[in-house]
């Protein structure tokens, strides 16, 4: 099977010619790699030096982050709440947000997220949402900074720096949270639920137990505009008619 | 013109004056070849186009477009019908300043233009994107009416690319410490996603050709990777970056999304894999059938884990299922179409389509992935669909228990 | 910016500016999701269109537009640059006006409706479509700079209808008197052709989809014959009629046209298959190599009688030849992409591809055609096709002897 | 292999439902047969009747196709000439064209058409090219009759109809000029030209016999934008340089 030969023997077989490939793209220099490798890793290797406390975050919240989040991380205009209680030092000593098994309670990012090295690394790299990659380190720490302390997670009178953040991560409420107990990395991992091909005589449950309420008939547009003109299978005119 | 919209009705005895009536068309001289030098569908299927699902986001940068599935056909997705998923929006990037970057564990941190990497070997192949989050409305209940917005987060094209393991082994990677790579895009997102290094060093493509020609800007444009089998958000846009390391990265879109709530309150995280999934796309729902008989019902299955082995089809609300025919080639972590013949009687029907897939491994029903998984997992809900046809031939999206 | 078209030259030492200074893409907020409901490509790319070729034909609508060949990847063809060719320019036709009649020996003469065709059974399957006349330009010398005008008249797509066998069963076709078929099209030409009954029971397929989506408009909306291996002539768009004999039916364009003159003076008639053929895509004529080095050598073939069983590649005009990686699936009568690693030294070169199919036959070199047909057979020109790499880099089409 | 079951069984086997496929489409009426069913035979099987003079079919000519094709079917206007002389007694004798062995005579319609029904069935349903369909069958008698005078086919007082439109076909000057050997029609047919598959030190001929001439090198347009702007494939400036 052609397709599954390696990839150098795949170039190198196939003519008599030296084939140098290793003159198609050159090495990278290392400003080149600073400019480029941002990311931070669990364990912080990337993170850059730099501090910021969290009233400087404050300050850089309220100017680049507040129009969006809300000044305290609330808001649900743009995006899912970051901050928004739910939180407890019971959470903070297990690492498990209880909050999460209720489903009456919103789930947001810092209920959520395990590690706080996500945060550095996200808001450097994608915030402000409409100016990203405009912050600077010492910026960054200051705000991330900030958003703790509206997670109780840091107090208001801490500077979050290099030297400190593995302190803040051995606080972060969900960092127990996570799970690999599952089957979906690898290609031959073991599936978690289990199936039978039944056939014949099946009994999977036949009663209809969930469908969209007549009031919503129409909430997607007029489903005629959305299916093609002709054919069998033209689309239900969902503004005129409900169904007999 | 009842007889053009209801072609059986014959207006007298002769016949039907479409065709008794020779259309202009017939009568004409047509359009000159280049009148579009690149080619669009015709006006009357203008009702195909991907859309969002009002509410399902508070922005339309950081939104979902949907496929038409209901109007598709075979195994390929045409490329302007291709579902979207963005964070921060799509962007045209220049390819004459776009460059890749590979570092980390290799004996070479490296640099390609596009001029380098379409230069190198490449290699060809058909595979299905799944956004992890498809169908993740309906872990609840059925939200949305249609399959676009049940399924739609799916599409399949033919990419062209440089294999990823190419690109590794020239960069000199170290493989006695190398277990993961992180890949990263060029958009303002600048979005990651850790991969697993067995799936960078056998399947995965550097891919710049999609459909016949390149990548589409809302799909990458000039270059993406290309993870088969694994979820759509591992298939970096604008892929700027490959870091190779030997620990994950717990990025934000595999630490706070794309992890899966279960009901004891830990996220599974790392969930990478799209696990085998059908779906019948005609009948389904939003869709009206006007007569009894005969009808060809279609669907489409995949498997993130290897090939479709048999899709089963019921029509009785799971009771009984029967064979469908899998169009060929059936290839890996690729969408097979298939097909199965149906008489409707004009009763209402529950029809339901179930894959199963080369590992064994069966397409569970919402209630057994509910048992496990409870409600709130949000991502990979590859369960069974269920539409009901009315006896009003109306078509319905439905949940059984 | 001379950075930015010379990826190598670094400005300083410190780095590519197209690295170290952030593009603006990487710094802003993209486009919302369903920008354009259907897509397109970017406009970056906007050189690869279908064309003319300059004074081929007196008119537009009686015209070729050549697919650009140069610029496409994979085995799929993007349906907006799917060649054409038109008799009597192309229509717009109205699907829910359109009907498909059988008539001729068959127990019952049958009107079908798109409607009644989409309920039937389907089949989706690969398939080149290549025009008889193309490459015809240059069996007298070499008269077109590129492979969009040399080769251009071929794309694949896949293709989605009812097999025509199941339509010919429905109108009870008397198999012990049918030998040919008359397909007929809807459009002012109201094309013509004739075909042979094992082809329209083996593999023809009346189609209404391409690449996922419906046909378009210029390749026969909202139907079209499908005839696997035949020239594209046969495969009538705008199909309305098929009507089943026992006599050929020496329609225009296979009697005037689409005959293939002999020396002698004779014209051989109803030559429909497609016999093997290949070409690389690049290098190929028009385009200009920048560099020495390593270049992927990539081009397509196919065979209009099965699968492709080998591509060969020759560096220095035919003496040696290697053989290519063909990228699979590879699929019978259908285009398939080859591969093949090739380092410029900076010499003149001529490059050549050769395809050997599953029958056993081999592509010809254009002076073994001409032996046997002369130079004015117009059609049916599958000969090696070869490219000169002059020292500059620039890349010509050459013919040799 | 699935893809190969006879189209029927296909159907059939599927499902345990009674598979009436035969409602699908309906019988076409009589009257809808006629209005499609236009196709003329080269046994004329199809052909209706009329007629129409050589005299008569001038004036349509002149009406209708000389804008397009001359008043003497000579024009390469629009399409190659229908008409061009090129054809002798001899020819009309033989039934083989022999102007077509001459590689420097013009390849007219009339020189090559074996069959008459192509050009009474062409003319019927494509022409006028900008108003197909609309001439009645008297007029197609007559004007194939002015076209068949033209090229010297038949007198200038014929009068063409089904009853001796067969006389004509055994005037038509190219009627012996087809042949079905080769092996193009059946996919499994005997190809004409054998090549060798050679690999080594092969001898295919390697002399450059031609290529397109320098100030052919626009003629096209500029390949520079015909090719991708960014790439190792980038298009030959075919109007600034010339090849050093
Ligand atoms: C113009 C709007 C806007 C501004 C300004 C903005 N954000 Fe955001 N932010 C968003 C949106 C939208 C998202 C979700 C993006 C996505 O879907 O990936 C987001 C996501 C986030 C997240 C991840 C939340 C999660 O659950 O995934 C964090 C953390 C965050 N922003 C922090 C900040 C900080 C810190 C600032 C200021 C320095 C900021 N944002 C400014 C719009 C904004
Ligand atoms: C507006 C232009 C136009 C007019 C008017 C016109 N023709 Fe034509 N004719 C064409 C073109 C263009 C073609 C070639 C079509 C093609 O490529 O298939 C053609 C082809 C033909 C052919 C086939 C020639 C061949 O070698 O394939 C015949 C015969 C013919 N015309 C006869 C007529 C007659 C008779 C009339 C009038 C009743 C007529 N034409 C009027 C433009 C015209
Ligand atoms: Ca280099
Ligand atoms: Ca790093
Ligand atoms: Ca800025
Ligand atoms: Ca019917
Ligand atoms: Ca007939
Ligand atoms: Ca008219
Ligand atoms: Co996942
Ligand atoms: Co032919």
């Amino acid at each position: 099977d052609n397709n599954k030969t390696p990839a150098a023997e795949l170039a190198r077989r196939e003519s008599p010619y030296v084939l140098t490939m290793d003159a198609l793209g050159r090495p990278a220099t290392p400003a080149e790699v600073t400019a480029w490798d941002i990311d931070v890793r669990p364990d912080f290797a990337g993170l850059p030096p730099g501090q910021g406390s969290v009233s400087d975050g404050e300050e850089v919240w309220i100017n680049r982050c507040a129009s969006c989040h809300g000044d305290f991380g609330d808001s649900n205009k743009f995006f899912s709440p970051l901050v928004l209680g739910n939180i407890t030092e019971a959470d903070i000593a297990s690492g498990h947000v209880a909050a999460l098994k209720d489903p009456t309670r919103v789930r947001t990012t810092l209920m959520k997220v395990a590690t706080v090295s996500t945060l550095w690394d996200y808001i450097r790299r994608a915030m402000p949402w409409n100016d990203p990659k405009s912050l600077s380190d010492d910026d960054v720490y200051a705000v991330l900074a900030y958003l703790l302390n509206l997670a109780y997670i840091v107090d208001g009178d801490y500077v979050l720096s290099k030297d400190n953040i593995a302190e803040v991560q051995a606080r972060m409420p969900n960092r127990n949270g996570m799970s690999d107990d599952h089957g979906l990395w690898k290609v031959d991992g073991r599936p978690d639920v289990v199936a039978e091909r039944c056939l014949r005589d099946c009994e999977l449950g036949d009663k209809v137990s969930s469908s969209i309420p007549p009031f919503a008939r129409n909430a997607h547009g007029n489903l005629r505009d959305q299916m093609r003109i002709f054919g069998p299978h033209q689309g239900i005119n969902t503004v005129a008619e409900s169904d007999p | 013109l009842a007889s053009v919209i209801a072609p059986r009705a014959l207006a007298n005895n002769a016949g039907d004056p479409a065709i008794l009536e020779l259309p202009s068309w017939s009568r004409s001289l047509g359009n000159p070849v280049a009148s579009r030098p690149y080619g669009m569908p015709s006006k009357y299927e203008s009702n195909l186009q991907r859309r969002q699902s009002p509410g399902l986001t508070q922005t339309a940068q950081s939104s979902v477009s949907f496929s038409p599935l209901q109007g598709m056909f075979g195994m390929i997705t045409a490329s302007g019908l291709h579902f979207e998923r963005h964070h921060q929006g799509w962007v045209d990037v220049d390819p004459r300043r776009h460059r890749l970057m590979i570092n980390g564990l290799v004996k070479t941190a490296k640099v390609f233009s596009l001029e380098d990497l379409m230069r190198m070997p490449s290699v060809s192949r058909i595979h299905f994107i799944e956004c992890g989050a498809n169908t993740g409305m309906e872990w609840g209940n059925s939200a949305v009416p249609t399959v676009q917005y049940t399924h739609g987060m799916l599409s399949c094209s033919e990419f062209t690319g440089v294999p990823l393991s190419l690109l590794l082994e020239q960069a000199g990677i170290d493989k006695s410490r190398a277990k993961y790579i992180l890949a990263e895009g060029a958009d303002g997102s600048g979005m990651t996603r850790t991969i697993d290094i067995d799936r960078a060093l056998d399947d995965a493509i550097v891919a710049y050709g999609m459909n016949g020609e390149m990548l589409r800007p809302e799909n990458g444009y000039p270059l993406r990777l290309v993870v088969p089998g694994a979820q759509g958000v591992s298939w970096v846009k604008w892929l700027r970056r490959i870091e190779v390391g030997d620990k994950p990265y717990a990025t934000k879109d595999e630490s706070i999304h794309y992890v899966d709530l279960m009901p004891d309150g830990q996220h599974r995280q790392y969930t990478s894999i799209q696990e085998a999934k059908s779906v019948i796309t005609s009948p389904s729902g939003g869709q009206k059938l006007l007569s009894k008989g005969f009808y060809n019902v279609t669907g489409l299955a995949w498997s993130g884990r290897g090939t479709v082995k048999a899709v089963d089809v019921s029509f009785d609300a799971g009771r009984n299922w029967y064979s469908a025919k899998l169009e060929g080639p059936v290839l890996p972590k690729a969408l097979t179409r298939f097909n199965i013949g149906w008489e409707w009687d004009g009763q209402s029907a529950i029809l339901q389509s179930r894959v199963t897939d080369s590992s064994g491994y069966v397409q569970p029903a919402m209630r057994q992935l509910r048992e496990v998984r409870g409600r709130r997992s949000v991502y990979h809900n590859n369960a069974i669909q269920s539409w009901r046809v009315n006896a009003s031939g109306e078509v319905e999206n439905v949940q059984l228990s």
